[in-house]
């Protein structure tokens, strides 16, 4: 299959690579090329100028890149905390508490009597937890060790807002295995029994694991799913009128109190270039396919798939002010 | 050619040999008498290695190998059924045409090595290094440095402890391959002394291509040869001084006067 | 004197034989034993089989050696049987990676899967659509590019090694040794610390100049072998008919080596074809076809696989086992290439002996 | 009948001059071949030039510290669980690869008949070439399962001693030095035959015969001729293999839980280290000083294999007078 | 031994040879004139064939080689500043002791090969390949195969292929080291006839083990020798009939009739 116009290719967040991944292989105007690296990588990439666009669930804090460029929202989706508890379905009922205990290496055992105490009709098996994380820099990672640091507190980041979990000095608990990307880890809790871990939605409802229900702020445990990532993401507010790096950047705030919402939901940002000499291997011409490759995600693709693949749209309140910073490519 | 199977140490009967579907020896018909040196004389390719090998069962190591015939040893016969490989090959030892004493050994090893390969108990064995190199009319040499490596030997020494180390296991029969043929004109005149010694104490059959050698060592020399594309055979089986004086076949005549080869 | 009747014989094999049947029998016997314990005691298979059947098997067979030997029985039966359980053992782990890379990617595998490229293609795409074309002609066109440099190079380093007299050979054979250490990750390292010095941007010839360290030594080192199999007789004799060196080597040595020089190329090409690490340092993937090694982005079949490998979408796994198949067809196919012609080098050398 | 007294003069040999063509040719070949200097020079340049600041900030604690923070401030950049790591795997592949390499070498050489000798030889050459990302994909879905199965009872039954602890035999036996162990055993098998069985295969016949001929048996001859004999050839193909399992990036990456806490010799506890990988599971999000870093770990890399080709040829050439001859 | 310079083809004058720091052969002077047969007799390692590599400047080819004296070919010193290695061997040919003919070419190839190799102008090759092959008494027996593969001949077949191909240069001398010594008996019969007729036309030099051999064809004889450790020499040099039945020293007396070696 030979695509029309010029090929632009990108790298990035493991999180989006479902829906970018879905969106690529439908758009026909360019031939657009993903690569599912972590958010970190697609950031450095995009910084040192290699690739066209990138993507990422974190913004710029450092190694910005040396041009202009833009963040663009272009689509949500809730972090599910998964498992492969012999006997345990979907649906156990979890707190930023509990999770962040697991995380750590304080609660270490299913049966554990703070999980009992909220999973009262299930029956936990007498088992250790098998913990698995993420270990490269990754946009999950970094929402996820802001919304623990806001709900529970006691999680540090590390550069490229990423956790420091591998060096040891990080939050993880030294029994825990890590991982590169969200699909090797996918793997590893659904070929492990008592295994536990957590990836986007998309992945989760490929894989063979049970899905946990998390309390959110307003005190109910909800499922997570497009729409209750939704409710949670649109409740956001976007910046403006700052700099390249915060401009288009949704203020997350994990412990605002939206009825019905999934709390660990969160955004998945495009880069793309400002600077006509900039990134070093880009023409105009890769400049504006960028352009329409988002627009179509946003007007078409993402609307159109998103809830199929476990993704949200940006909700319709801050779809105007996303079409204008997509105007400001190239 | 008839010949009376009588007190013989060795005799090969009927012996035809293969490679594959090829045929090398056909109907060797040979005696070796105990205390006698026979040397085996014949052009290059015709058979003279191959027969050899049959009389200690190396023959059958080579794939595809196949023999006719029987070899006796003391009326016994080395291919019979339950009879040992191994313990054929203690009895009747064998020397190569090139030197193989083993590198990473030293000289005293490299004695003794026999009967370790074999598994067998050492008794004494500085007596039987020493007796062996003695016999093999080395030990003056090696003496001083039995802990040498072997290889630091010269061609002629190395060759000599080879022998030595085949004495060691104290043979009936011992077997040469052109032994001398790699060799200098010293090395090779003091391993035809040790050849007559040891005759002395058991049967020899030493393969050679040098006229004068066979002369001057054997009591006995069969020639053998093959005509292309034909299993090679013996021609004639005699007495040494026969066979270079009075040979019967003109074909030994022609080949001990040089006419070719 | 001559006897036509007489046939060929091995006395030697009777022994042999019954003793053969004895080992075989002795072999068999306890396999049966040994499962049946494992399967009432519910054990691990392979772990039965290692403390249960092997050490019965050693036992059973010395048994036999004994009766057959005498005591050097046992040393024999304990050296063969553990030959052979170390040899299966590891002839099945090798196996079962060709079995698992066959099954898996048979699934996925067909023609549509060879030719086509993989711009349609999102994880929850069937298997019917995309394939591997472009990575087929991206690992075909970097590997190319290194082997228009390192085969040409390595082959001068070879008749340097092999035909001068000197005195830095050994020099140059100690280094071109060290360069055949190289790690693969360290020879990406090295290119992209060129790349990000020069600014020059990935592309296919990045990926190219990641792989020439790595195929360099390869073939250089073969390829010495091969002309140091031509009997040096044939160079002298060529010399003492008045040849210069170069007519010598051109028009004796390199056609009596011809085959033994093609066997150099095809195991470099064998040996960076399956390279992973250096181009993900030093390439960006592309999902369509680039025929453009000097711009944009390249897939080659191992870095398909290593993208795909990180997706927990079962197509995206039958891709990853659909292109390691395919990885193989062509390390195979040059390997069959390289037997066939070593092959007709052995014959050729026979014949001239 | 000689008449000369004096010592008689060495003559310049080769003095004629040479044709254009061969001065051609040998400049030719021999700029070629001093190409591999240049190349080394200038991996080993590149990388250090690019290594320096990071080697020359960290010092000697680049390859002894265990820690790896690019965050911190200043920025501390310590390889030493990965270097450990990569060592203990790799030595653990050869313990576990040796056996069965000589044993299939054996096996090939000295037992098969002919024909079953040249399909193994084949075969064994073709899972020489077997990429180790194919290797890496096997390892991760068919064999990590599997090992783990079998680090759990080694675990179980053997727990006792160090090398099979575990701080949490809940935790699974996966992702292992243990695992990442037998797969670059399963990588560097094929290697080590290759190398052995060339090596039992040139060796003289007329020792293998002078052994057999003094009565030697199956085991005597293979225990006291050939292995002494083939033993510095066998230790060549071992450290080839050594250098191949130290530089392993990806297949290890696949099954290896990288951590920079050190893991001395708890063989099946899930986690380690391993160089190659941790480079290539860094560099996508380093900083431009952590990718320093990263170079420079690269470097001692390089250094390290070289240092196991260098030993690899010293005992492969070590006085051998045996093979001078041949 | 005084030999005076005259109208010889090929003189080698006080010739030492070292191999690396080790000397092998001191002080060897010897003469061959043009028409004659010159055969180098001796034990194996005392110098032959490296000697006759001398004359030819192939010994310059193995590294580490040394050499003093000269070698003159119709008075002109061969290993002169100037002198083309090229330029010689093409005036003297070599034949060796293996047959070498170049596989990959067939039988016709191998004859024009030299000519070739050595980068001259082919006039009238179908001419010259029957000449050459004739020369050697080999064109009845390939001349309806010229297209063949070389390899595809006998050994015998080889080795006298290989001696038309020095023919076809036309060499003023003909170096044979062992040209027999892999033969068997009929193909060494026509090898000493070819080189009866050769010598009409050219100095042959001719090493060879075999002492009829060297009586039957040469017309002088060179007895080399090595002891132990020492380099190699020559003892004596005479012609063939005086060698082999008056020999003065009594060492060649014993080498010829075979008390050694
Ligand atoms: N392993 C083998 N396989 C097939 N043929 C063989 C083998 N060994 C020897 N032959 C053939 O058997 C014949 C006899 O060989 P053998 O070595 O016994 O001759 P020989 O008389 O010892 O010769 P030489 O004097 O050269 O040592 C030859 O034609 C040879 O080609
Ligand atoms: N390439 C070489 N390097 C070192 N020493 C050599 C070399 N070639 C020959 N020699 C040594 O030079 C000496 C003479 O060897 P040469 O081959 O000339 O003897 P030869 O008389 O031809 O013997 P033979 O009759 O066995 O052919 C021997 O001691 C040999 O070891
Ligand atoms: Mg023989
Ligand atoms: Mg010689």
């Amino acid at each position: 299959a030979q695509a029309a116009g010029v090929s632009i290719s990108g790298k990035g967040s493991s999180f989006a690579n479902g829906m970018l991944q879905a969106c690529a292989a439908a758009y026909t105007n360019n031939n657009v090329t993903y690569t599912s690296t972590g958010s970190g990588t697609g950031r450095t990439e995009f910084a040192a100028g290699n690739i066209q666009w990138g993507a990422t669930d974190a913004a710029y804090t450092s190694g910005f890149p040396s041009s202009s460029y833009v963040t663009i929202p272009l689509f949500g989706g809730p972090v599910a905390f998964v498992y492969s508890a012999v006997g345990v379905g979907d649906g156990l009922n979890l707190t930023p508490q509990i999770i962040s205990g697991i995380l750590k290496g304080t609660i270490t055992r299913w049966d554990d009597a703070q999980i009992k105490a909220l999973n009262t009709k299930i029956k936990l098996p007498k088992k250790g937890i098998k913990v698995a994380y993420r270990a490269s820099g990754s946009g999950t990672n970094s929402n996820l060790t802001n919304y623990l640091n806001q709900t529970v507190g006691g999680w540090v980041k590390g550069s490229n807002d990423m956790v420091a979990a591998a060096g040891g000095s990080g939050s993880f608990s030294s029994n825990a295995t890590s991982f590169a990307n969200s699909q090797l880890l996918a793997a590893y809790v659904e070929d492990n029994s008592n295994a536990f871990g957590y990836f986007d939605l998309s992945d989760a409802i490929t894989a063979d694991v049970g899905i946990a229900k998390l309390k959110n702020a307003a005190g109910t445990f909800v499922a997570p799913t497009a729409s209750a990532a939704g409710r949670f993401i649109n409740a956001q507010t976007p910046i403006t009128g700052g700099t390249d790096a915060t401009n288009g950047t949704l203020n997350i705030d994990f412990t605002k109190v939206v009825p019905g919402a999934y709390q660990l939901s969160i955004v998945t940002y495009g880069l793309a270039p400002r600077n006509a000499s900039y990134p070093a291997k880009s023409t105009n011409a890769t400049k504006l396919a960028v352009q329409d490759w988002f627009n179509y995600m946003i007007k078409t693709c993402v609307p159109a798939k998103a809830a199929t693949l476990g993704y949200v749209p940006i909700g319709s309140s801050l779809k105007t002010a996303v079409l204008n910073q997509i105007k400001t490519i190239g | 050619m008839n010949l009376v199977k009588t007190t013989s140490t060795l005799s090969a009967e009927n012996i035809s040999v293969w490679f594959g579907e090829r045929q090398v020896l056909e109907n060797v018909n040979l005696v070796f008498p105990a205390n006698k040196v026979t040397a085996l004389i014949g052009p290059s390719g015709c058979g003279k290695s191959t027969f050899l090998r049959t009389l200690n069962r190396m023959h059958e190591l080579i794939p595809g190998a196949g023999l006719a015939g029987s070899v006796y040893l003391n009326g016994e016969d080395i291919y019979a059924d339950g009879m040992d490989a191994v313990s054929v090959r203690i009895k009747v030892g064998m020397v190569f045409q090139k030197p193989n004493p083993f590198p990473t050994m030293s000289i005293r090893d490299n004695i003794l090595s026999g009967l370790k390969l074999s598994g067998r108990k050492i008794e004494n064995a500085e007596e039987l290094v020493e007796t062996s190199l003695r016999r093999a009319s080395i030990w003056n040499e090696v003496k001083d440095r039995l802990g040498d490596q072997a290889i630091s030997l010269s061609g002629g020494q190395q060759q000599r402890l080879c022998i030595a180390r085949s004495l060691a296991m104290n043979p009936e029969v011992l077997l040469m391959d052109e032994p001398c043929s790699a060799l200098d004109p010293g090395s090779t005149r003091r391993i035809e002394e040790t050849i007559s010694e040891l005759s002395e104490t058991m049967a020899i059959v030493i393969v050679t291509h040098n006229m004068q050698q066979a002369q001057r060592v054997s009591d006995q020399t069969a020639f053998f040869l093959a005509d292309e594309n034909t299993p090679g055979g013996v021609v004639e089986f005699g007495s040494t001084e026969q066979i270079f004086n009075g040979p019967i076949d003109p074909r030994t005549n022609d080949y001990v006067n040089g006419h070719f080869g | 004197m001559s006897n036509s009747s007489i046939r060929a014989r091995q006395p030697w094999r009777r022994a042999n034989i019954s003793t053969s049947i004895q080992i075989v029998l002795a072999s068999v016997i306890p396999l049966p034993l040994v499962m049946l314990l494992a399967l009432l005691a519910g054990l691990d298979l392979t772990m039965s089989f290692i403390t249960l059947f092997v050490p019965l098997q050693l036992i059973v067979s010395s048994f036999v050696g004994y009766r057959a030997f005498g005591r050097r029985g046992i040393g024999d039966a304990i050296l063969v049987v553990l030959t052979i359980f170390f040899s299966t053992f590891v002839l099945i782990l090798l196996l079962s990676v060709l079995y698992s890379v066959i099954t898996e990617g048979a699934k996925a595998i067909s023609f549509q899967f060879i030719g086509q490229n993989n711009v349609y293609v999102s994880p929850t795409t069937s298997l019917d659509y995309g394939g591997v074309g472009h990575a087929i002609l991206g690992t075909l066109i970097v590997v190319l590019l290194t082997t228009l440099a390192a085969v040409p190079l390595g082959v001068a380093m070879a008749i340097y090694l092999t035909q001068s007299q000197s005195k830095t050979r050994n020099l140059v054979r100690t280094f071109t040794q060290a360069l055949s250490g190289l790690p693969s990750v360290v020879s990406g390292l090295f290119i992209l610390s060129i790349i990000e010095a020069t600014q020059m941007g990935r592309s296919g010839i990045t990926g190219s100049l990641a792989l020439f360290p790595l195929m360099l030594p390869t073939v250089a080192r073969v390829a010495e072998e091969a002309l140091r199999l031509v009997p040096v007789d044939l160079r002298y004799a060529a010399l003492a008919l008045g040849a210069p060196n170069y007519r010598a080597f051109f028009q004796v040595i390199l056609p009596a080596a011809k085959s033994g020089l093609l066997t150099a190329l095809l195991l470099g090409l064998a040996r960076v074809v399956g390279e992973t690490a250096p181009l993900i340092l030093t390439m960006n993937p592309s999902s369509g076809t680039n025929l453009n090694p000097f711009d944009g982005g390249m897939t080659t079949l191992p870095t398909y696989i290593y993208n795909y490998l990180a997706s927990s979408y079962q197509t995206s796994q039958a891709r990853a086992w659909g292109a390691a198949l395919v990885l193989l067809m062509v390390v195979g196919i040059l390997f069959a290439l390289a037997r066939i012609l070593g092959k007709s080098k052995s014959k050729k050398s026979k014949a001239t002996k | 009948m000689s008449q000369s007294q004096t010592k008689p003069q060495r003559r310049k040999l080769s003095a004629g001059p040479l044709s254009r063509g061969d001065k051609w040719f040998f400049r030719t070949t021999s700029a070629a071949a001093h190409f591999a200097f240049v190349l080394v020079a200038l991996v080993l340049g590149f990388l250090l030039f690019q290594a320096w600041p990071v080697l020359q900030s960290q010092g000697v604690n680049f390859v002894l510290g265990s820690t790896w923070d690019p965050d911190s401030d200043p920025m501390v950049l310590q390889l030493g669980p990965m270097l450990w790591g990569s060592l203990l795997i790799a030595v653990l592949g050869i313990l576990i690869a040796t056996p069965m390499a000589i044993s299939m070498a054996y096996l090939i050489v000295f037992m098969l008949p002919k024909r079953w000798a040249s399909v193994a030889t084949t075969l064994i050459d073709l899972l020489a070439a077997l990429p180790s990302v194919v290797l890496g994909l096997w390892g991760l879905l068919v064999f990590t399962p599997i090992a783990a199965g079998w680090a759990e009872i080694l675990n179980k039954y053997l727990g006792f001693i160090p090398l099979f602890q575990v701080t949490d035999p809940e935790n699974g036996f996966m992702r292992s030095p243990f695992i990442a162990g037998w797969i670059v055993a399963v990588m560097i098998v094929p290697i080590i035959t290759s190398v052995t069985r060339e090596i039992f295969s040139q060796l003289d016949r007329d020792l293998i015969n002078g052994a057999l001929a003094l009565g030697g048996s199956r085991l005597s001859t293979f225990r006291r001729v050939i292995m002494p004999t083939a033993s510095s050839g066998v230790v060549g193909g071992v450290l080839l293999g050594l250098g191949r399992a130290v530089g392993e990036t990806v297949a290890i990456f696949y099954v290896l839980n990288l951590s920079m806490e050190i893991n001395w010799m708890n063989l099946v506890e899930p986690h380690g280290g391993a160089v190659a990988s941790w480079i290539l599971a860094r560099f996508g999000e380093a900083s431009p000083l952590e990718k320093q870093g990263l170079m420079a770990a690269g470097l001692v890399l390089f250094i390290l294999t070289l240092i196991v080709n260098y030993i690899a040829n010293v005992i492969v050439n070590r006085a051998q007078p045996w093979r001078k001859n041949q």
